[in-house]
């Protein structure tokens, strides 16, 4: 009798090779219809050659600009990921403050969490044109965005994660004299600091699209303003790498976070 | 109120790559410390926000079309003035249709433009010269200028209207017709650098720093000077042949006499009545605007047009005349 | 005057009353356990003498201060799990019963010194110096118990709350701690309350056993009224139990 | 003495009235900035009072267009809740299939779970021109960007719960005789139901995300299209009304489904 | 032919063994208690014995049958938890033992009906009818497991495994449950293999008391040996056992 699925194993190579078959898949339909597209017309620009897609690659990454001599693709991957940083953890500071509060104290959560809640629905791109005059254009408006867009999740799951903490823990250290204060700091927020790395990876995601989205609008350089950029002209080729690139940044983020998760927070790991 | 330090915002457009290569080659710098005060120059990518940005108030001036002009500053109430007028468009906006056809063929048809803009005022004329409106299109859907040339490229689209460089870049495909251009009305669609009336007033060194710097490259242009127009190509993301194909179908006034000509000409007038006309028609002439002549436009010499109580857009000539007469 | 004075208290959750009329005078130094049905108010009136909840009415007092209104340094804890910090090691569990006591919840130079070295003597007393530096996840359930005792017990607390302390523990590993208890308690003489299912275990170790149930019963709404204590059994000869009866129970209800 | 701030629970009217406060203060702190900006310009379109504000609201909800004779507020609204529907369905319907397959089959994880994490990572709004000749401009474009925005996630909260089912479950029906089918179909689709649901409204926020931006580059109505035409004029007063809306919108949505899963779903209430 | 044989058994998990040289026959009807220390491997029999898991060496055969690859209808099992389908009704926990083997996982029209009566009566007997609209949640830990219990039999199966089955339950409902898994025993006759963390329980309810432990012990790496069946109890005559030595425990190890 062959066994049910739900029981049956891959062995670790067949695992890998499995792995392997939807990326592969996904390639080769991408050249097959790149192919297509230049059979028709060979200057098409909207899927390019994967030959070519390596080529744009290469000239991106060691070609400095000629206006400004320096590399254009190292500049918007730095502007970027400085604003894609300074708006996380502005935002992760924020949560970190009124999470705790909305978390342990009933008065700030019946003060905050309804206003909170109601900011987290609130659509941040219908809002740019008023960030843009609060905070002008220049970086400011762009770690705003990300951080507005990406603050109240925060908040909220962490003010949730902080009300989970079990209800002993919090007795047991008034019991040895903790004040308000101590409770936070000491129980609370050590305890809390694995799942902000958790929820920061959770919210990279929409702060990507923030970046991308406020870059397109008022920006020299960085990673959404080039594909905005590029995008007017179907530069296709350049549009790919980028996205590539920008995957495995995000990628390379995500899994930096989970590795100081492990290392900062061993206890964390080890209870599960 | 006096102040010294300015801001003044630009985007990328043919008629605009100057402000660009201003700011680079320091001539900007130059003529803001004859005059002592400082000029920023700031390139913003999202034309619309930059005309909202100067209208909140973040920028001192701004480069924008005349129709522009008239419905977001001054129709929100900012008095501002148009300090240069550097051009106007001369084919580089289009009526594109895919395959062969007329104008007439557009009728039953949905065009992609970007709702509101110049697009949608030179497929208002072009429709009105064959005795159409925009009611006998099928639709009018509204498409973001980035994506105008993905967009082009889907069957679903069958007519689009854009201004260059996606003009040219959509002229290439197989297949596609000009129907329409704006050299078939021109010295309608004006590209201007406006400014605050009332900073404008308060500073005249301003206006003159802007215009002084303005025509100097002007001159180098109209010189043909290589490295300028280098300079300018590459900033707008293509070569100097291709930078020169656009400016072909601009009208550059690279000469402050031409332009103040411009602004004296009867036909300005009748071109802003057209305008406003066909912004009140769509509604966003202001809020509340009882008619098309809600917002007054002066003239130099003092003419108007609209409501003589409520000017809100002025041409102004004396800061070109000065650069004509070599007094800056 | 006895040390801990319960005076005729109440508690109901809404309109459902769970505790009544419990009127209790403990010694100091005494050994109180406590059983009773699953449901029955032990924990409620554990959380009562431990102020982290008010009563409806009636009041507690501890060796003659005023009912206080949350918990302090006075009342130590013990629960069946949770009851030491997972993010500190096990040393600095022990450490924390002096340290969170301060402004910033820490210590800091010759202070911080002593408080290791008392800490490691301590964990030498109970068996874990040798894991002083691993975190409680690692360790097994007996010995975090064992941990959360000597952390409550490092406070000086006046009076000590155990709630079912061993209940999660295999029955083994059970006898050990019921030995650790006993020679803790012995060094120290504290008052202690211990909430347990296991009746053996309350009548083994305690001075006294109360069993708390519902007094008065309606068979058409059995939770109309709260339990209270109908049983203080006095354990203290080796485990017999000298019975007496403090209230009839599961009388019916007369209309 | 003196409670400690995290003992101290506020009463119920008085929890009302701190849940206000941030509301009032948001409201002052507009209407304050709105008047200074037009004591300086009477017709800023910027910052319009509360009352202009009001009365475009009357305006739109009530008046037709005049072109089409319709109220193009209830027009772009139904256009909206539509794409947005039909995303979040076709979205939720993947999730649910690919999430249990590759919770429960061994080798459907092996095979899947990379690609799809590797998936959630690609920023979709890069990938724009790409979907325009594969779905077209309409609204098969715009739908699909949010199904392609939102799918990856939900399958992998979907996945991951799916295998966190407790295995004596699994081990249970096939002791009763299902078969790997029926375990999926009559054991783990039925609880992970009200999870999807959960899940669904954690996504409903990117989903709005994507709608704005897709119907921002090519669309005839819609909510984003309205917001990002009305731009064109600074016209505030109607981005303002339309957000409220948005925001309105996206707190009924999330009140539906809560209901429904606690209609659909009791048994997975009482448990918690 | 005995009706469970088990020859030679060995598992371990990577390189570290759990089980060892594992023997045993038991008749049809007999009722074997297991009994041994926290960790030891006693659900790690039960995982083999239930075919989730294939031992590393040796064979399981019930009845005669070729060993199992996967848990089938032959086998009917009760964990401590998570026994029953919490997002199903009482009486569709009870239905599910017929509806699930369908192809669909569902009946339809006549057989559908039957399933209903048969499962209203089911519950009748077990005491349950009265919440057979609701759903597991809302009953209580001792209900739970009566329905899991009852749902396992209601298929049927050859042998019936229970892993800890009253372990969360408090002592009084554990007497209740005994009483009733001793009733339906007498109905069935079922051969059944049940974990116990309580000895007298095993005593009272088991025909043999099987006790796994580890007989060689290496003092420097606990974890080199794995557990075997080291007591094999007759419990028959009213629970006092007949003891009889299977393997000397504890043995250290000569190197
Ligand atoms: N905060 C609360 N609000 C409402 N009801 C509560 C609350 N805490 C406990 N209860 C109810 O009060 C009753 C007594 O609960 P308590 O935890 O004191 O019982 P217990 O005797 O400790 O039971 P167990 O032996 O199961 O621990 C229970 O019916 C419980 O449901
Ligand atoms: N899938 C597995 N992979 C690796 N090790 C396992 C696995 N399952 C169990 N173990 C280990 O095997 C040993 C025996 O586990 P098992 O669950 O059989 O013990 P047990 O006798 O049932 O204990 P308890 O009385 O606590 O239930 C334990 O040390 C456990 O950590
Ligand atoms: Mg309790
Ligand atoms: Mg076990």
């Amino acid at each position: 009798m062959a066994l049910r699925w739900i029981n049956r194993r891959p062995s670790r190579p067949l695992s890998v090779f499995l792995a392997l078959i939807p990326f592969v898949l996904v390639i080769t339909a991408y050249t097959l219809a790149s192919d297509a597209r230049r059979a028709v017309n060979p200057a098409d620009k909207l899927l390019p050659a994967p030959a070519q897609i390596a080529a744009t690659a290469d000239r991106l990454l060691t070609e400095p600009d000629r206006r400004s001599g320096r590399i254009l693709f190292w500049v918007d991957t730095a502007a970027s990921l400085q604003r894609i940083a300074m708006g996380v953890v502005i935002a992760a500071a924020l949560a970190l403050g009124f999470g705790l509060l909305i978390g342990l104290a009933p008065t700030a959560q019946a003060a905050l969490a309804p206003f909170v809640a109601t900011l987290s629905l609130v659509p941040p791109l219908a809002l740019l044109p008023i960030l843009f005059i609060v905070f002008g254009l220049g970086e400011v408006s762009k770690v705003a965005l990300i951080a507005i867009g990406i603050t109240p999740f925060l908040i909220r799951d962490l003010a949730a994660r902080t009300a989970e903490l079990p209800r002993e823990q919090i007795v047991k250290a008034q019991t040895l004299g903790a004040s308000s204060f101590v409770v936070g700091l000491r129980v609370a927020l050590p305890q809390i600091m694995p799942r902000l790395i958790g929820a920061v990876r959770l919210a990279l995601g929409p702060a990507w699209l923030f970046l991308i989205a406020s870059e397109a609008i008022a920006s020299e350089n960085g990673l959404g303003y080039r594909i905005f950029l590029v995008r007017r002209f179907l530069a296709m080729d350049v549009i790919l790498v980028y996205v590539i690139w920008i995957t495995l940044l995000a990628f390379l983020l995500d899994l930096l976070l989970r590795q100081l998760s492990r290392r900062l927070y061993p206890w964390a790991e080890a209870g599960l | 109120q006096e102040k010294t330090d300015f801001r003044i915002a630009w985007s990328i457009y043919v008629g605009w790559m100057p402000w660009g290569y201003l700011e680079e080659s320091g001539i900007m710098d130059k003529w803001a410390e004859k005059y002592g005060i400082t000029v920023e120059i700031v390139q913003i990518n999202d034309y619309v926000e930059s005309i909202n940005q100067y209208t909140a108030g973040a920028f001192d001036g701004v480069s924008a079309t005349n129709m522009d002009t008239l419905s977001i500053p001054a129709g929100g109430g900012v008095d501002t003035t148009a300090l240069i007028i550097g051009d106007y468009s001369d084919g580089n906006d289009a009526v594109i249709l895919k395959g062969e056809g007329t104008l007439e063929d557009l009728a039953g048809k949905p065009v992609n433009l970007v709702e509101l803009s110049v697009s949608h005022y030179l497929l208002a004329r072009a429709l009105d010269s064959v005795g159409l409106a925009e009611r006998d299109l099928a639709s009018v859907i509204n498409t973001s200028d980035a994506d105008m040339i993905a967009a082009y490229a889907t069957p679903d689209v069958e007519a689009v209207v854009t201004w260059n460089p996606l003009v040219a870049e959509i002229l290439e495909q197989p297949g596609a017709t000009k129907l329409f251009d704006s050299s078939d009305i021109p010295g309608e669609i004006i590209d201007l650098l406006v400014v605050n009336t009332d900073t404008l007033e308060a500073n005249p060194d301003f206006g003159k720093a802007l215009v002084g710097a303005w025509y100097e490259v002007m001159g180098l242009m109209a010189a043909n000077d290589e490295a300028a127009l280098t300079a300018m190509a590459e900033a707008s993301g293509t070569d100097l042949a291709g930078y020169k194909a656009q400016l072909a179908s601009t009208a550059m006034f690279y000469e402050p006499g031409a332009a103040v000509n411009f602004a004296e000409d009867e036909a300005l007038k009748e071109t802003m009545v057209n305008v406003a006309e066909f912004l009140f028609d769509k509604g966003i002439l202001g809020e509340g605007a009882p008619s098309a002549d809600f917002v007054g436009v002066q003239y130099p010499h003092g003419a108007t047009t609209g409501d003589a109580n409520n000017v809100k857009f002025r041409f102004n000539t004396e800061y070109m005349l000065m650069a004509a007469d070599g007094g800056l | 005057m006895s040390f801990v004075t319960v005076q005729n208290l109440f508690q109901s959750y809404g309109t459902r009353p769970i505790l009544e009329r419990i009127n209790l005078t403990v010694e100091e130094g005494e050994f109180v356990s406590i059983v009773g049905a699953s449901g029955c108010g032990k924990s409620t009136f554990l959380r009562l003498l431990l102020a982290q909840e008010q009563p409806s009415r009636g009041a507690i007092s501890i060796d003659g201060a005023p009912p206080a209104q949350e918990p302090d340094r006075d009342r130590g804890v013990v629960f069946q799990r949770y009851s030491v910090f997972p993010h500190m090691t096990v040393r600095d569990n022990i450490i924390a019963a002096t340290a969170l006591n301060r402004p910033f919840g820490a210590l800091w130079g010759a202070a911080r010194l002593k408080a290791r070295a008392e800490a490691l003597e301590v964990l030498d007393r109970i068996g874990l110096a040798h894991v002083a530096g691993q975190y409680p996840a690692s360790l097994s359930g007996g010995m975090q118990q064992r941990l959360a005792i000597a952390q409550a017990l490092a406070a000086k607390p006046k009076i000590l709350l155990l709630d079912e302390p061993f209940g999660a523990l295999d029955p083994g590993t059970r006898l050990t701690m019921h030995d650790f208890l006993c020679e803790l308690r012995d060094e120290t003489n504290m008052t202690i309350f211990m909430v347990t299912h296991d009746l053996p275990e309350g009548f083994k170790l305690g001075d006294r056993v109360l069993v708390f149930d519902k007094p008065r019963w309606d068979p058409t709404d059995p939770e109309a009224y709260g339990a209270t204590i109908t049983y203080d059994f006095d354990a203290r000869d080796g485990g017999i139990p000298y019975q007496r009866l403090v209230e009839e129970t599961h009388v019916p209800l007369t209309l």
